[in-house]
């Protein structure tokens, strides 16, 4: 059988993740630090909610809310951001 | 595979959802010439029937998730709603002649020539009878879906809904 | 329920997973507890860098160059991967002023025994790819290394259970009840836990915990802000950060009154890649008190500094910014030891920005206090009595 | 740094729709969209749409977002488009990147209609080449003209997969089966039957065991499913199969909403965590209002509905439309988004979204 | 494969304008077109191996958030082929792992 990808990004299977509930990992951030699923290229955006899902066993997923946003909300070529706008 | 019947088991109504359905006229009503023949069992909201018919004989009325009922006495079964429907839940019915006529609309390519005889099917798709093609309407006003009729079989007259799509087997 | 811990640490980051791991390796029954989860707060928000030659030559260098060396097994020890790597690391010179201020400084670590040198700008080319041609040179040393913070806490953590620890997350410390001046209980939301020995070792929110001694003590948070880039090819040799970094570092009263925001945001230069692929590029040092938001105006100017020095960034994507919060003191260095008046009452807290190069020997150091009262070397200028009259003075106004 | 009265993220049909009434009344209205093409999901929806008159039922989706851009147009509209907002910072300030540098927007009063973005599943098989989102199949068909598959197995019975079906049928490709985890389909009837009279069997409680192949999508195994949603031995079927399509739902765009620092409530039949607003679609945030897909998971016709009620409250707000006149507008604009949201499809909806408004009331 | 014929959108108008390399192989393309556009019409669906297990990824979400379909486009890896247009003459290259920087950049 194959494997089944939680976080396409970096490859994170539902076993490595079942592993880190385990471990006591009660928070996507708490799944993001011990699997790193989530720190990928998409950063989360596709495995999220399948990670909220495998949390929802063991938590409330009313309190299983993303992890902090911050900027940039999409990959951004770093010499766009220093190019500012002509005043 | 499914095994319950109904709409939201099999993805088509029942017979009992349809003899149910005010939008579905009666078998005499049928005898007596086309006349329109709506699958709509689920109450959903939509109503552009209600304004496509020129003869007023659909009524959806407040709120729009009523089913639309057909008044069949008003209907003439001139196909205005086929094409409308966003459901493509409309159909035409003539039983008034030796074989049925059957309305439906259709939105695959190539379109079925008239006289072409095509693989008439039913509502799981599964092909039952030969029918001939009658008539293919195309209208701007009806947005590029086209409202095909077919001649088949008086027996099919409430089993035949479609045509096997151009090309597949 | 009530429970007894023979010591509890309080916090869950590199320091406090450190000790709690340190004081199990010498068969003490500790309990940690954490309001949070592990990393939760500067541990979880930080660069990956242990860099030596960032250090004030003194005790400050001395410890990080300890430290270093118990990393260097730290993954074996701790059967864990801390993700360490020996990659060396360098500091970028822009000018002749720089470079001036450089020379002294790389002259008296060499005194210490650290091994560094002057690169000229060919040099430095050599070994980090994409420098602007503008840059004069650049200090080297071998020595400087990373490791993945959030792998060392959890790797510390993991290791403190195996020994015996008790790690309590989400477990909030309300109170702190003495009796005749020592320390009786630690009381949290899931219950008190009876004990003689406190571990203060939550970082930017230490002072909260001293207050429930009444204590106060002059660790302020001080933010950074990082940008984070997709992984990419090995492009950052190891550690760079450049000269500004340094003065930055140790003067935060140039920085706060200039206009020009690089200066008045405190934006140094600090690149490195981890072992995925990401580069994270840091970082300012502002005093915002807790907030923990990112801004446009340190995006902006963190990265126009970087691509100054590094124009190969340009091409790569940013695709995350964080903020962290660092334990600043107003001398630079950490709280560590006990404090007058409270028995009990230990300090491990205030390392700003060298948490995780000082992790492990904070550890070491705390634990050996706790079972042999002295450690391997005089840390009495980390001793938090030296703050003692600037609590006083604090009361007093 | 630019500035705007208002400033609209999203040119889907909550965003456009907004825009329109906003710019009506007067005010001074900036939309940024990060695509070349604004729209949004309008111009793969080739279908035709339900509802009334005034949701333009009967209309196919893509003409639906041509008239909604060419009034935009009629009412000097500023559309940003290739503009991708990758930030909102504190005191409303909005970043995005345009023609390869950076900017920064200013305004009184800011629109968040990101709209939504397709759930994944996960089962052995589930990266392979050929497995997308069903959306991302609809775009490939219905706006780039490509056929990504010609033997499709459709995962999901929700409407999306219905339509999206159907549309693969239309564009040439063959769905070999539809499968959905639940006993019963979840769309419209009338969506389901074009498709089982095509030809397309749909089987119920049923999931993928394993997508086959190596390189590419080669076949699939699916299983079914007991009523405690446990695979049942002995009832696998294999399908052979070049594309597998994922139609499992939709979740909130929200990223942008948690930034600015709005409150959420969570509803999960709306989508799980969704900002909270009031009805004049404003959030928890003075002058940071929701619209569409992104306050909850509905349909274009809902989404245009409240797109246009907050750009009447933030028109009105603006000062360019009195109380009473506001006053009927929202109230003709409420009486058919209550009307989009009865029936048996409808009414989960409406109890979700009071549930919703109730929040910041239960906050307060 | 392109379609050409639709029942609803009509007829083809647009015609391949465009010419991109593929790992080494010529394919027409239509300028605008998303890549990810023209690789499906010239039957091509893996664009990248993995960097963890060298497993093959093609297009997922389509709208440039899931980046499996990052490729290597003149000379720059992780370029989200799904939402970026086809130029004529681009150089496109299978990512394998997290790509290499092509020198000539």
């Amino acid at each position: 059988m194959k494997e089944e990808y939680i976080c396409r990004c970096e490859e994170i299977t539902r076993e490595e993740i079942e592993r880190a509930i385990a471990e006591g990992a009660t928070t996507i951030s708490g799944i993001k630090k011990r699997t790193r699923a989530g720190m990928g290229l998409c950063q989360g955006r596709t495995c999220r909610r399948l990670i909220t899902q495998m949390l929802s066993k063991v938590k409330d997923p009313a309190e299983i809310t993303p992890p902090t946003s911050r900027p940039p909300v999409r990959a951004i070529k770093i010499g766009e951001i220093v190019e500012g706008e002509e005043d | 595979m499914i095994q319950k019947t109904g709409v939201i088991y099999q993805g088509y109504p029942s017979e009992q959802e349809l003899s149910k359905s005010p939008g579905v006229p009666s078998d005499e009503r049928i005898k007596r010439g086309p006349v329109a023949f709506i699958e709509c069992v689920q109450e959903i909201p939509c109503n552009p029937c209600e304004e496509a018919c020129p003869y007023g004989a659909i009524a959806v009325g407040q709120p729009i998730t009523n089913l639309p009922r057909l008044d069949e006495k008003k209907c003439v079964g001139c196909g205005a709603c086929i094409a409308k429907c966003p459901g493509l839940a409309i159909f035409v019915l003539d039983g008034s002649e030796q074989k049925a006529k059957i309305s439906f609309p259709h939105e695959y390519y190539p379109l079925p020539q008239k006289g072409d005889v095509v693989d008439c099917v039913d509502r799981e798709g599964k092909a039952i009878v030969k029918g001939i093609v009658l008539k293919v309407v195309k209208s701007p006003k009806y947005d590029a879906t086209a409202v095909v009729t077919v001649e088949v079989p008086m027996e099919y007259i409430k089993i035949i809904r479609s045509i096997k799509r151009p090309g597949r087997s | 329920m009530k429970k007894t811990a023979e010591i509890v640490v309080i916090g869950g980051g590199v320091i406090g997973t450190s000790i709690a791991y340190f004081l199990s390796k010498k068969g003490k029954k500790v309990v940690l507890v954490e309001k949070d989860d592990l990393a939760s707060g500067s541990s979880g928000a930080c660069d990956i860098d242990i860099i030596l030659q960032s250090k004030n030559p003194g005790i400050h260098l001395k410890l990080a160059m300890e430290s270093a060396e118990i990393y260097k097994n730290l993954t074996e020890e701790l059967d864990f991967d801390i993700e360490y790597e020996n990659t060396g690391g360098m500091i970028l010179i822009e000018d002749e002023d720089q470079l001036q201020v450089m020379r002294e400084f790389v002259k008296k670590q060499k005194a210490i025994g650290l091994q560094v040198d002057l690169l000229d700008f060919k040099e430095a080319s050599k070994l980090q790819k994409g420098l602007a041609p503008h840059l004069v040179g650049a200090t080297y040393s071998p020595q400087d290394a990373h490791v993945n913070p959030m792998s060392v806490c959890m790797g510390f953590a993991m290791a403190a259970a195996k020994l015996g620890a008790e790690i309590c997350l989400d477990t909030a410390v309300v109170d702190i009840k003495t009796s005749k001046g020592a320390v009786k209980s630690v009381v949290t939301n899931r219950g008190e836990i009876e004990t003689a020995t406190v571990i203060n070792a939550a970082g930017v929110y230490a002072p909260e915990i001293c207050a429930m001694v009444g204590m106060s003590v002059p660790i302020k948070p001080r933010r950074g802000q990082i940008i984070v880039t997709e992984p990419v090819p090995k492009l950052i040799m190891g550690d760079v950060l450049c000269a500004k970094y340094i003065v930055a570092k140790y003067n935060p009263g140039i920085v706060e009154c200039s206009d020009d925001p690089e200066t008045r945001l405190g934006v140094g230069l600090s690149l490195s890649q981890t072992r995925n692929g990401n580069i994270l590029i840091g970082g300012c040092r502002e005093f915002v008190g807790y907030n923990r938001s990112t801004t446009h105006e340190a995006l902006t100017t963190i990265l126009k500094h970087a691509t100054r020095l590094v124009p190969a960034l340009k091409e790569i994507h940013a695709i995350r910014s964080f903020a962290g919060l660092r334990p600043y003191t107003p001398d630079g260095l950490p709280l560590l030891g006990p404090v007058n008046g409270i028995e009990g009452f230990i300090m491990a807290a205030g390392h700003e920005g060298d948490g995780i190069a000082l992790s492990p020997i904070t550890g070491r150091i705390i634990s050996d206090l706790i079972t042999d009262g002295k450690t391997f070397a005089d840390i009495s200028s980390l001793s938090p009595k030296r703050f003692d009259a600037w609590g006083e003075n604090r009361f007093a106004s | 740094m630019k500035t705007t009265e208002m400033a609209i993220i999203g040119a889907g049909p909550a965003g456009l729709s907004c825009a329109v009434e906003a710019a009506r009344a007067g005010a001074k209205v900036t939309v940024l969209d990060e695509n070349l093409k604004p729209g949004g999901q309008l111009f793969k929806q080739i279908h035709k749409f339900f509802g009334s008159r005034e949701h333009r039922a009967g209309t196919r989706g893509f003409r639906i977002g041509q008239q909604l851009l060419d009034e935009t147009e009629k009412l000097g509209v500023e559309v940003l488009l290739n503009s991708t907002v990758y930030g909102l910072y504190e005191d409303r300030l909005i970043a995005y990147i345009k023609d390869g540098r950076d900017h920064t927007l200013k305004a009184e009063k800011i629109v968040i209609a990101t709209g939504a973005s397709e759930n994944a599943l996960a089962f052995p098989g589930c990266t392979l080449p050929g497995v997308m989102g069903a959306g991302a199949a609809q775009t490939m068909i219905n706006v780039n003209r490509v056929l990504p598959g010609e033997k499709v197995v459709m995962v999901g019975s929700g409407n999306v997969g219905l339509i999206v079906s159907y549309q693969l049928m239309q564009a040439g490709a063959d769905v070999v089966a539809l499968i959905e985890a639940a006993p019963k389909i979840g769309g419209y009837g009338v969506h389901a039957a074009k498709i089982r009279r095509a030809g397309v069997p749909i089987f119920a409680s049923t999931t993928i065991k394993e997508v086959l192949g190596e390189e590419r999508v080669e076949g699939v195994i699916t299983v079914e499913l007991d009523e405690k949603w446990k695979q049942v031995n002995g009832t696998e079927r294999q399908f052979e199969a070049d594309t597998v399509c994922l139609a499992v739902g939709l979740s909130p765009l929200t990223e942008l909403a948690w930034m600015a620092g709005c409150e959420f409530a969570f509803i999960p039949a709306l989508g799980g965590h969704v900002p909270i607003h009031d009805r004049n679609m404003e959030t928890t945030l003075p002058g940071i209002y929701v619209a569409g897909d992104v306050t909850g998971v509905e349909e274009a016709s809902s989404a245009m509905e409240e797109g246009r009620l907050a750009g009447v409250a933030a028109a009105e707000s603006l000062g360019y439309i009195d109380a009473q006149k506001a006053e009927e507008l929202k109230k003709e604009i409420w009486g058919r988004l209550d009307a989009l949201r009865t029936g048996p499809f409808g009414e989960g909806r409406r109890a979700a979204k009071f549930k919703q408004l109730s929040s910041r009331r239960l906050m307060a | 494969m392109r379609i050409v014929h639709h029942p609803i959108l009509g007829d083809e108008t647009r015609v391949c304008n465009a010419i991109i390399t593929v790992d080494g192989r010529q394919i027409p393309a239509i300028e605008g077109e998303p890549i990810a556009a023209a690789l499906l019409a010239a039957g091509i669906k893996k664009f990248r191996e993995t960097p963890k297990h060298n497993k093959p990824r093609g297009i997922f979400c389509a709208i440039g958030r899931c980046t499996d379909c990052v490729m290597i486009v003149d000379g720059i890896p992780n370029v989200r082929t799904c939402i970026t247009p086809v130029r004529d003459g681009m150089i496109i290259k299978t990512q394998k792992g997290l790509g290499e920087w092509s020198e000539a950049r």
